[in-house]
């Protein structure tokens, strides 16, 4: 895996479209919802310009060196998940910075994002960001076993823990996706999906209006912006993968726009009906319901 | 600066009483006194006080000065060239963050454009929860002076550039509250104010419509209210002051 | 060589020359005395240095010219030579102690006094029965004699008391006697010793009559009441005369009657000594008077003696040895003890702290507890391992256990005791130290370590006074007086030369665990240097702990191996001591060490088959029946260490209360022992079955649920250091689960855990005990906003808690690669389930330190603090130096490791050429992750500076409030019950049920002691009948020895 | 006939020891252990009678020669001597026990002495 100075400019122009589809996905995404709202909802380019709005804000304040770089940390969680994990099957452009490290550089590395994130609300002093960052860790230890079981489990059935490799196993007919040779581990990996999405049934950390939208209460201009950008790439790199592990990978970039899309549909889907849980619900729920499955994926592979 | 007001469509002119609806033009200018020194008794945690730290040391605690930032607002210059300060103030006018903090009678007017018939996210208008990330300060009618003081804090936690909009007579001139003992007669003494709605509570369609104008002084570039606010702060802070007796807050609450 | 009869004229002798002197010539009688004992002592030291040369030619004193049947004989061999040194010595120093008494009641206590050491030799040195009675009575005379003129009033009742017991005995011994004579012919011990069987067969009665009454002397548990109210009340020093020579006189007088009754009475011996010592043990628990407990403790060890005496039939060669230890142990320990309690003014335990500013006395009071309880270098440990081996060879596994369980119970009052010395809050007035009384104590002191160096010599297992480590522990005694820096200095500058030293023997594996213990140490040390003052009584602590784990690793048989492991519990068990309130956690430490220790005895024992030198190597060829035993014996006393959930409740007491650099020592270094055992455990015994359960399975459960639950308790802890000791738990199950995984990588990830755990492990305590120093608490939710007062400590524990979270930039992230890469191999999956819960719940505890001491509302008191003192400082860089350099390039350390394992395990290491670390499974590069994330992390920085950069800097309550104003810094720091909804969802798993458990154990062996000491009701007849029921019991019992059965 | 010695010999014993054990008297538990030792000496004397011969003193018509035929087994007798002086030096030191005792307490009940328990 030696290292050729071409992956750095591939990998921009991953990150480049990622970006781009991501905004698009999420006001996509949230059209979609306000149009179940029978609202008209908001037009395709708003992220784009809020973000620059929030680049082009005049002012901004700081609690800190901590809180300064809190959202640097989170920015870097994202695009670093997105640029270790291949995003398309096959192509060297687009295999990323993916020789670093196997699935679970990516694995840990999520929580890189998070850590630094809870830091950041940390040092803002305020008690909102504290409470906020309490119930995300504490519903992100119990959304996180299903996950891993779910990952070990396919790693069992693969004999191995680099992407590419699990991908290629799965390519052929869509019959050998994961989904279909390990439904158990799929599940589970879904329903975990949900907890770590942010989307209402388990959104008990942001909960806008309640403590006003958690963690990231302090933050706002160019801090904003950035947390932004994150909220773009983020969800993309983890969908990206999901996708590899369970859905067989992306041929091609279509594919890939694709498969994004509905993976991320069922968080939308799950998250437009369902009221908020408070944390002890959700952390019994997954406990319930998202281990067992888990369980039975790894005795049985 | 001429400031636009915006006719409710639904009355037709007609039969308004011949009120001059342009109030005399209220010209900032130089603070005129200092400030009458502080003449309530400051609640107890904000008071001055020695605290014994571990090992014995005397720590002066001191609260206005050492819990909160007392630097004064400055005025913040537009972007370097003008093709970037454009594109910045198209940014802000399509994307119009409103403070969710509903200071009036007229906040209940708010609430549909949030629904299906109205739908204020067509215009990229949002409702944020916190001050830090909105632009927009919306004062929906009449202003007690205990909601004034709520007001100025989270209007100057609000970053610049950031715009306030007046529904109503009751922060035009007072409203049917002229004669009252507790709310203030013309917001614009105490907040740099950009647009005005009138209607005793202007209906959603309304709102829009002075959203949209609202974009359209932004887009120019008129909308420079946080400056101005920067600019005679001195004077704001002397009107504030005057109204609101127990003033137990630092002069700029970052 | 003087006759041996020189002792008994001499004393009877100057005992009648008092008589003639004048009353008011006290001083010069009391000169005469001493003049005498100290000759009578110098003849029996000679005999002693005569016969030790040659030990084959005991003498046989004839009286009366002529041969037994007709005249007393006497027999002066090494054991009795011995036997006289000691009851000699301690009547001298007992006199000497008390001079100004002795001047008050006059000559005739004096004499009284010479009677009783002349009738102490006369039981040792007497071949004849009836002679046997006669110095018996004279023993019962003169003892009664000195507490009636000791004009002490409570000390009367117990003296009738005493006389009534005695009267029984003699009508017993007398009857006996006469009715063996009757049936023997000869009142001599060898004589009838050559009929025994003869005498058992026709009148075993008259055998048990005078078995019964020998017995009895010793004072055995239920008989004994009469006994303890003697040592109660009596005067010190003739209590330690009492205790240590007449114990040792009766003793060998039932050794020597029970040659007469054949080996099958040996069992009666046995059951009624280790039912005194465990009784006896159990009793002392609830006493409160020193000198009663003193009393107990003595009645205890005498039991264990006679018990050994019971066990002389398969104890052959060596019988002389271990009794012998534990005996001049028990001698020494005791003497000491009671003259110890001369000084004191009360009588009761807390009147001790009396001693608490006399380190010299503290020293004298800790050697003798330690030869008590037979501690490593002094000679009961030796007699200890020996008994516990030859009683494994001959199968007694039920007596080994009473044994340990007994002297379990005696290190936990004694220890108790100690305790209570040192941390007891009210403090007694300095005790006051007569030249005289001093004297004698250090002279016991003295005798002590020289009777540790004899055994030592004596052992067949190398002196452990010859261990370089040890000795350089020890050199630290006498250094006490200088100032802590250089002692610093020279300790820092000991382990690392012995490091250089050691360097070239160690293998991979031990080079490991060396590096962490020897320089690892002396880093933490550094952190030493912030004290001021002298410090007395840390260095020799902190370097017999040092000494312990360094001899421990390089351990080739199973004895160094028990040694180290003894040596390191009892240094870390002072260093623990030091903390201010760390006393009740000590407690509970030096059980559970001692208790695992015991545990781990008894499995060697069990796997040596009863040969005391058995190297570490042939744990593979164990038989194949008891070797899961063995295998579950040694893992759990090495899991004691490693605080495995279930005997992990005396870890988080420890830590926390510990001093701000011992914390660190505590978890960075002494839990690595436990690793290290159990490294050893299963490389030499690998996988074992018991009733078709692979016991490894077991470990992995254990790990997996140690893992767990101590995340889970770590994150509802409020102060800091107890989370930070939950979290070691947790650290250490992580570390026990890759061991258990029994494959290439679970070892090589539990070496990482090794390394990174002791890294970043201490990196953290240093800087939340600098943040404690300074802020003066270690409640978190007192703390708040340090970061900009302490930024080197924050900077220590973001990447502290970056490392133990296993967040891939830094070397955490290592040790979670590799054991995914272990699980995937391992053929049972199911505790993986518990292991990746306990994986994230790291992070709730973590953050929750972090954000409650260094982020969120600074409180007033702290507005003017200074960062954490510059040697606290230093070592955490220095840490964090090395965690960067272990991120970057872990093959330096784990390359040879990995080489080391494969001879274990072949398969699926790693290989480790280039930058990438590729396993059969996966591929890691921590370099090229560590520039990834620099670069993109550099790059967004540069950029949020560029967009961003005129941020107003603002202070603590400027946040969105809801347009309110905060109210203080207090009620808007959240950090009090920071967890309170997981409490909700998983609170119930932790329910202290493992510290409930335990307290109702030590509860039901308190109220049980409680309960049934009130046996002894005080009335002396109740005394004497409990006496009459013993005899009889005990007739009863051995009536199968009687008919032979 | 000749266990009649013996037989006496532990029927006193018996009798002291139970006056010792139930009088709750400190001379009368006194005088119970004296009646205890003079049974025990009887004992012991009792033991070295053999029917059918005399007192083991050589004088003429004893003479040392058939001594050993003719006399009792002399020993048990010699041993008697210093049990009986024994006997006699516990006694005395009970006594002054008692005197001690009687002057402190003012009582010579046995129970009152108890405040050394547990």
């Amino acid at each position: 895996m030696g290292f050729e100075w071409i992956k750095i400019p591939y990998s921009l122009l991953t990150l480049f479209i990622v970006v781009n589809y991501g905004l698009l996905l999420n006001a996509l995404i949230a059209k979609i919802a306000a149009r179940v709202g029978r609202r008209h909802g908001i037009p395709i380019w708003q992220n784009y310009v809020d973000m620059i709005k929030n680049y082009g804000l005049r002012t901004s304040i700081t609690h800190g060196v901590m809180f300064y770089m809190g959202p640097v940390f989170r920015l870097s969680g994202g695009v670093g998940l997105l640029l270790f994990v291949p995003t398309i099957y096959g192509s060297v452009m687009f295999s990323n910075l993916s020789f670093a490290g196997d699935l679970i550089l990516a694995l840990y590395f999520v929580f890189f994002g998070t850590l630094g994130m809870a830091l950041g609300a940390g040092e803002s002093g305020h008690p909102y960001a504290a409470i906020g960052v309490s119930r995300g860790l504490a519903q992100v230890t119990a959304a996180e076993l299903p996950f891993a079981l779910a990952v070990f489990a396919v790693a069992l059935q693969y004999e191995t823990l680099s992407v590419t490799e699990i991908v290629a196993a799965q390519q052929g007919s869509y019959l050998n996706w994961t989904l279909f040779t390990n439904p158990f581990a799929v599940a589970a990996a879904m329903l975990s999906f949900l907890g770590s999405m942010m989307r209402p049934p388990f959104d008990v950390v942001l909960a806008p209006q309640e403590i006003p939208i958690g963690p990231p209460t302090e933050y706002h201009s160019s801090y904003l912006a950035l947390m932004q950008t994150n909220r773009a790439i983020f969800p993309i790199a983890k969908m990206v993968v999901y996708m590899n592990l369970f859905f067989g990978g992306a041929v091609s970039w279509p594919i890939f726009f694709v498969k994004i899309f509905l993976i991320y549909m069922v968080s939308v889907l799950v998250g437009v009906v369902f009221p908020r849980f408070h944390v002890e619900h959700s952390v019994r729920w997954f406990l319930i319901w998202a281990v067992p499955l888990g369980v039975i994926a790894v005795a049985i592979v | 600066m001429d400031k636009k007001t915006h006719k409710d469509p639904a009355k037709t002119s007609a039969e308004l009483p011949s009120v001059d609806l342009n109030p005399p033009e209220v010209q900032p200018q130089k603070p005129p006194a200092p400030p009458a020194e502080r003449t309530i008794e400051l609640p107890e945690e904000l008071r001055k006080r020695t605290v014994k730290g571990p090992g014995g040391v005397e720590i002066e605690v001191e609260p206005l000065r050492d819990y909160y930032c007392e630097a004064p607002p400055t005025v913040m210059p537009a972007a370097y060239s003008k093709i970037v300060e454009d594109l910045f103030n198209w940014a802000r006018a399509e994307s119009i963050w409103i403070l969710g903090f509903g200071t009036g009678c007229g906040a209940i007017e708010m609430r549909p454009l949030m629904t299906p018939r109205y739908d204020a996210y067509r215009y990229g208008i949002q409702w944020r929860p916190t001050p830090r990330q909105a632009n927009l300060f919306v004062i929906s009618g009449y202003l007690s002076v205990k909601t004034l003081k709520r007001a100025i804090r989270s209007y100057e936690q609000m970053q610049n550039p950031k715009y306030v909009v007046g529904l109503g007579s009751c922060t035009i001139n007072g409203g049917m509250y002229w004669d009252s003992y507790n709310t203030i007669k013309r917001l614009d003494e105490y907040l740099p104010v950009d647009l005005y709605i009138t209607g005793c509570m202007p209906r959603p369609e309304a709102l829009l419509a002075g959203f949209m104008d609202l974009k359209r002084m932004i887009r120019a570039g008129e909308a420079e209210g946080a400056n101005k606010y920067a600019e005679y702060f001195d004077w704001y802070k002397a009107n504030q002051k005057r109204v609101i007796k127990d003033w137990d807050m630092p002069d700029y609450s970052w | 060589m003087v006759d041996a009869l020189a002792i008994i004229y001499l004393t009877l002798g100057t005992a009648f020359l008092l008589g003639l002197l004048r009353d008011e010539w006290r001083i010069l009688a009391y000169g005469i005395t001493l003049l005498s004992l100290a000759m009578v002592s110098g003849i029996a030291s000679t005999w002693v240095w005569h016969l030790a040369d040659n030990p084959a030619e005991s003498v046989e004193i004839m009286t009366a010219g002529a041969s037994p049947p007709f005249a007393i004989n006497l027999r002066m061999g090494l054991a009795e030579a011995a036997a006289l040194m000691l009851a000699t010595l301690t009547g001298l120093a007992s006199t000497i102690f008390l001079k100004d008494t002795l001047l008050r009641l006059g000559r005739r206590a004096m004499a009284v006094l010479l009677v009783f050491i002349m009738a102490i030799c006369g039981i040792i040195l007497t071949r004849d029965i009836f002679n046997l009675f006669v110095f018996f009575e004279l023993v019962v005379i003169a003892t009664a004699g000195l507490v009636l003129l000791s004009h002490n009033e409570r000390s009367l009742g117990a003296g009738f008391k005493y006389l009534m017991a005695s009267q029984v005995v003699s009508i017993l011994l007398l009857v006996g006697i006469i009715f063996n004579y009757h049936v023997s012919g000869s009142l001599n011990i060898d004589d009838m010793a050559g009929m025994s069987d003869m005498l058992i067969q026709t009148t075993p009665l008259a055998f048990f009559l005078l078995f019964i009454a020998l017995i009895v002397e010793l004072k055995p548990f239920p008989a004994n009441g009469w006994a303890l109210d003697i040592y109660e009340s009596a005067h010190p020093a003739f209590s330690a005369i009492l205790s240590a020579a007449a114990g040792t006189a009766s003793l060998f007088a039932v050794d020597k009657v029970l040659a007469i009754g054949g080996d099958s009475w040996l069992p009666v011996a046995t059951g009624i000594g280790v039912l005194s010592f465990i009784g006896a043990n159990l009793f002392a628990l609830a006493q409160t008077s020193d000198r009663r407990l003193l009393g107990y403790s003595s009645v205890a060890q005498i039991g264990l003696i006679l018990a050994i005496i019971g066990q002389r039939d398969i104890l052959g060669d060596s019988y002389w040895l271990i009794a012998g230890g534990v005996l001049l142990a028990h001698a020494v320990g005791k003497a000491g003890l009671f003259w110890l309690s001369g000084l004191i003014a009360e009588r009761e335990l807390t009147a001790w702290t009396a001693l608490r500013d006399r380190p010299l006395l503290l020293f004298a009071f800790i050697s003798f507890i330690a030869l008590l309880i037979g501690l490593p270098p002094f000679p009961g440990f030796y007699a200890k391992w020996e008994l516990i081996h030859l009683l494994a060879g001959a199968d007694r596994i039920a007596l080994i256990v009473l044994i340990l369980f007994g002297a379990l119970l005696e290190t936990a009052y004694l220890f108790r005791w100690f305790g209570l010395i040192l941390k007891h809050d009210e403090v007694a007035e300095k005790a006051p130290c007569p030249i005289q009384k001093v004297v004698v104590i250090y002279s016991a002191v003295v005798a002590a370590w020289s009777l540790a160096y004899l055994w030592g010599e004596l052992s067949v297992f190398g002196n452990l006074m010859h261990a370089i480590p040890l000795l350089f522990a020890l050199l630290f005694l006498p250094l006490e007086g200088l100032p802590a820096r250089i002692k610093n200095v020279l300790a820092i500058g000991g382990l690392v030369t012995w490091f250089i030293l050691q360097y070239p023997l160690y293998d991979p594996l031990q080079l490991i665990f060396g590096a962490i213990i020897l320089p690892g140490g002396a880093l933490i040390l550094l952190a030493s240097f912030h004290n001021q003052g002298r410090r007395i009584g840390f260095y020799p602590a902190a370097l017999w702990m040092f000494a312990g784990l360094s001899m421990l690793i390089v351990a080739e048989d199973s004895f160094t191996f028990f040694a180290a492991w003894e040596s390191l519990t009892i240094g870390s068990y002072f260093l623990i001591l030091r903390g201010k309130h760390s006393q009740p956690h000590a407690q509970s430490y030096i059980l559970f060490s001692l208790g695992g220790a015991f545990l781990m005895l008894l499995g060697f024992a069990l796997a040596s088959a009863g040969n005391p030198l058995f190297p570490l190597e042939s744990l593979t060829t164990v038989a194949e029946d008891v070797a899961p035993w063995v295998f579950i014996l040694l893992a759990l006393g090495m899991m004691t260490k490693t605080a495995a959930i279930g005997v992990h409740i005396w870890l988080p007491g420890a830590h926390a209360e510990a001093e701000t650099d011992v914390s660190p020592l505590l978890s960075g270094i002494l839990l690595k022992a436990g690793l290290f055992g159990l490294f050893i455990l299963l490389i030499y015994m690998g996988r074992q079955q018991l009733y078709g359960i692979d016991l490894t399975h077991v470990l992995l459960w254990v790990g997996a649920i140690s893992a767990l639950l101590g995340n889970l308790m770590a994150i509802y802890q409020e102060d800091a250091k107890r989370l930070l000791a939950y979290s070691s738990i947790a650290q250490m199950g992580y570390a026990l689960f890759g061991l258990a995984l029994m494959n290439h990588l679970g070892w090589l990830m539990a070496l990482m855990f090794v390394v990174n755990h002791y890294i970043y492990k201490s990196m953290l305590f240093l800087s939340v005990g600098g943040v404690a120093k300074r802020t003066g608490t270690k409640e978190m939710y007192r703390m708040g906003g340090l970061i900009t007062l302490m930024p080197l400590s924050f900077i220590a524990v973001l990447i502290g808690i970056i490392a133990v979270s296993g967040v891939p930039p830094l070397s955490g992230f290592g040790g979670r690669w590799i054991f995914y890469n272990a699980i995937m191999s391992a053929e049972y999956r199911l505790p993986m389930v518990i292991i990746f819960l306990a994986g994230p719940i790291a992070f709730l505890y973590l953050f929750r330190l972090i954000h409650t001491i260094f982020l969120g509302q600074l409180k007033d008191e702290h507005r003017k603090l200074k960062e954490a003192p510059f040697w606290i400082i230093l070592p955490q860089m220095i840490y964090v130096a090395c965690l960067m350099v272990f991120a970057l390039a872990p093959g330096l350390a784990l390359r040879h490791v990995d080489a080391y394992i494969d001879n274990f395990f072949p398969r699926n290491g790693l290989n480790w050429e280039g930058l990438t670390i590729t396993s059969t499974y996966g591929y890691w590069s921590p370099v090229s992750i560590m520039i990834v994330v620099g670069v993109i992390f550099a790059t967004l920085f540069a950029w949020l500076v560029f967009v961003n950069r005129r941020a107003q800097k603002v202070k603590q309550f400027n946040i969105v409030f809801a347009a309110e104003r905060p109210y203080r810094p207090e009620t808007t720091h959240f950090a009090w019950n920071f967890f309170a909804p997981y409490r909700k969802a998983l609170g119930f798993m932790t329910q202290p049920l493992v510290t409930r458990f335990w307290a109702t154990v030590a509860e039901s062996l308190h109220t049980s002691a409680e309960l049934f000491r009130r046996l002894y009701t005080g009335d002396g007849q109740t005394y004497a009948i409990q006496l009459l029921g013993f005899v009889v019991a005990v007739y009863l019992l051995s009536s199968g020895v009687f008919y032979g059965v | 006939m000749e266990h009649i010695a013996l037989a006496t010999g532990f029927l006193l014993i018996l009798i002291g020891l139970y006056g010792a054990l139930t009088q709750r008297d400190i001379l009368r538990m006194i005088v119970a252990f004296t009646i205890a030792n003079t049974g025990v000496n009887l004992v012991l004397v009792a033991v070295g009678y053999i029917r059918g011969r005399s007192a083991p003193i050589i004088n003429d018509n004893l003479p040392a020669a058939e001594a050993t035929a003719r006399m009792i087994d002399p020993l048990p007798q010699a041993l008697v001597l210093t049990a009986i002086v024994i006997g006699v030096g516990i006694t005395a030191l009970m006594l002054a026990y008692a005197y001690k005792l009687y002057i402190l307490r003012g009582s010579l009940d046995i129970s009152k002495i108890k405040e050394l328990k547990w």
